[in-house]
């Protein structure tokens, strides 16, 4: 899949196409952790081109979020997640580990 | 009546999910309910592959779907280990973010977006995995 | 003229539409105006709509980033220039003065 | 020929600057030549405004665009205080931004803006500022 990263000086931008599956969840969990095992802890994800995510790739953000929220240092943002990703969270009760935000530009302006 | 069979690998899933898609377009779900169809099944599968057959390239999935004017029936068969779901206990994920536990959401969704789900290991070591949509 | 501001955690986006000329650069003072009296000194103009600039404008401009750099406590940096635009600072020689980002997104992410 | 006269005022710029680009439309100069034609069009008035009238409403500009085949030849017509651009020295803008004064760009950029520029104060108390910009 798609995946592709840029930094920002106060935080780091992921932004994946496609299908987050058990397939490709590796690809998601290779590219937040180039960033966080990097020192990088504010991450924005941008959901604009993901097309579906199933509970792992779920578990992937949230694995991520974890590392991120530790001690403080950061956060995992999430932009431009469409309705149903969104439904597929809020089922899940997972909804609430997340700031959800309308635009990348208003995720990077938050940090 | 729609069938396939496919490998039982996490490339499956993209295959999987076309073919249910394909499956239950002309019964005219709205689009959040397609989506969420596809999430089911893709639970459902990756916990096949995952937990029945212990990993990728152990058997097939076999997939069927039903499709009537208002429902669909999607059934997964695979030859792995019987499994009962009630025996799971239901995860609680209303804990601090540290707390959490990433795993369990699967069976979670899949109860939660199908009307009916029901699981069965057949004598002859099928696993039969029904799930039904109504309109 | 239309000018709208918004404020990010760590600096404030202003974009203003169409001519920026005598008659209009005093509007585009008073928003900046309003940021850097709030005691905020890190600015994003976004130029992607501004059709026209004088010298009068480009004034604004620089007194805004003096203001801004001031005790190095801040920038006004500027995004989607056009080219015009671009070469009115060049032939004037205050190009030098502003930071210049492709995008807003790319310009937010600076500070 | 283009002739049209405009009350001194800020908010004529942009009529101005409108004039200035149907008149120069039909001489077919690139994107940028024609919007920096524009540039000096407006800084020429401003200064008309501000310093030779002192200040908004204080009488009109006469703005007249001659365009031949190859250059447009644009006359600026006020009445009010004589002015020699010679005596202006060239601003420096190679300083520390803190000590940029911020004025005097509007010459720079006319000059070089345009390929010929003249001013005249006439003994009946016109002023006539005449750019030529060829293609
Ligand atoms: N098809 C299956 N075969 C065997 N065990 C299963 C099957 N599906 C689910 N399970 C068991 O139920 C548990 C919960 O499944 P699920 O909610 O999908 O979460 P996860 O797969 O993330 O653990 C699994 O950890 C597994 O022990
Ligand atoms: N039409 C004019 N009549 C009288 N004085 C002028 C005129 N144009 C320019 N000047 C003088 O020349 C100076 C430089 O003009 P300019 O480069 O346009 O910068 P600015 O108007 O920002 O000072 C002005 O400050 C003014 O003293």
């Amino acid at each position: 899949m798609d995946i592709s990263t840029k930094q920002f000086r106060r935080c780091d931008l992921v932004k994946a196409e496609g299908r987050i599956d058990s397939n490709t969840a590796p690809e998601v969990r290779d590219a937040f952790e180039a960033i966080t095992e990097d020192g990088r802890f504010r991450i924005v994800f941008d959901m604009s081109e993901v097309t579906f995510i199933s509970s792992v790739g779920v578990w992937v953000l949230l694995e991520t979020q974890k590392t991120c929220k530790r001690y403080n240092r950061g956060d995992l943002v999430i932009a431009n997640v469409n309705e149903k990703i969104q439904h597929t969270l809020d089922l899940a009760g997972l909804l609430t580990f997340f700031r959800i935000y309308d635009d990348v530009l208003e995720a990077v302006g938050s940090f | 009546m729609y069938k396939a069979t496919f490998p039982g690998r996490f490339k499956s899933l993209a295959e999987i999910s076309e073919f249910v898609s394909r499956a239950i377009n002309e019964i005219g779900f709205d689009e959040t309910t397609a989506y969420m169809i596809l999430v089911a099944v893709d639970e459902a599968c990756t916990n096949i592959i995952e937990h029945a057959y212990g990993g990728e390239g152990q058997g097939d999935i076999q997939c069927s779907c039903d499709v009537t004017e208002d429902l669909v029936k999607i059934t997964l068969r695979d030859r792995g280990e019987p499994f009962d779901p009630t025996t799971v206990p239901e995860p609680d994920f209303s804990v601090p973010l540290q707390e959490l536990n990433c795993r369990g959401a699967g069976l979670v969704l899949i109860q939660k977006i199908m009307d009916e789900t029901n699981f069965e290991s057949t004598p002859d070591g099928e696993n039969v995995l029904t799930m039904i949509k109504r309109k």
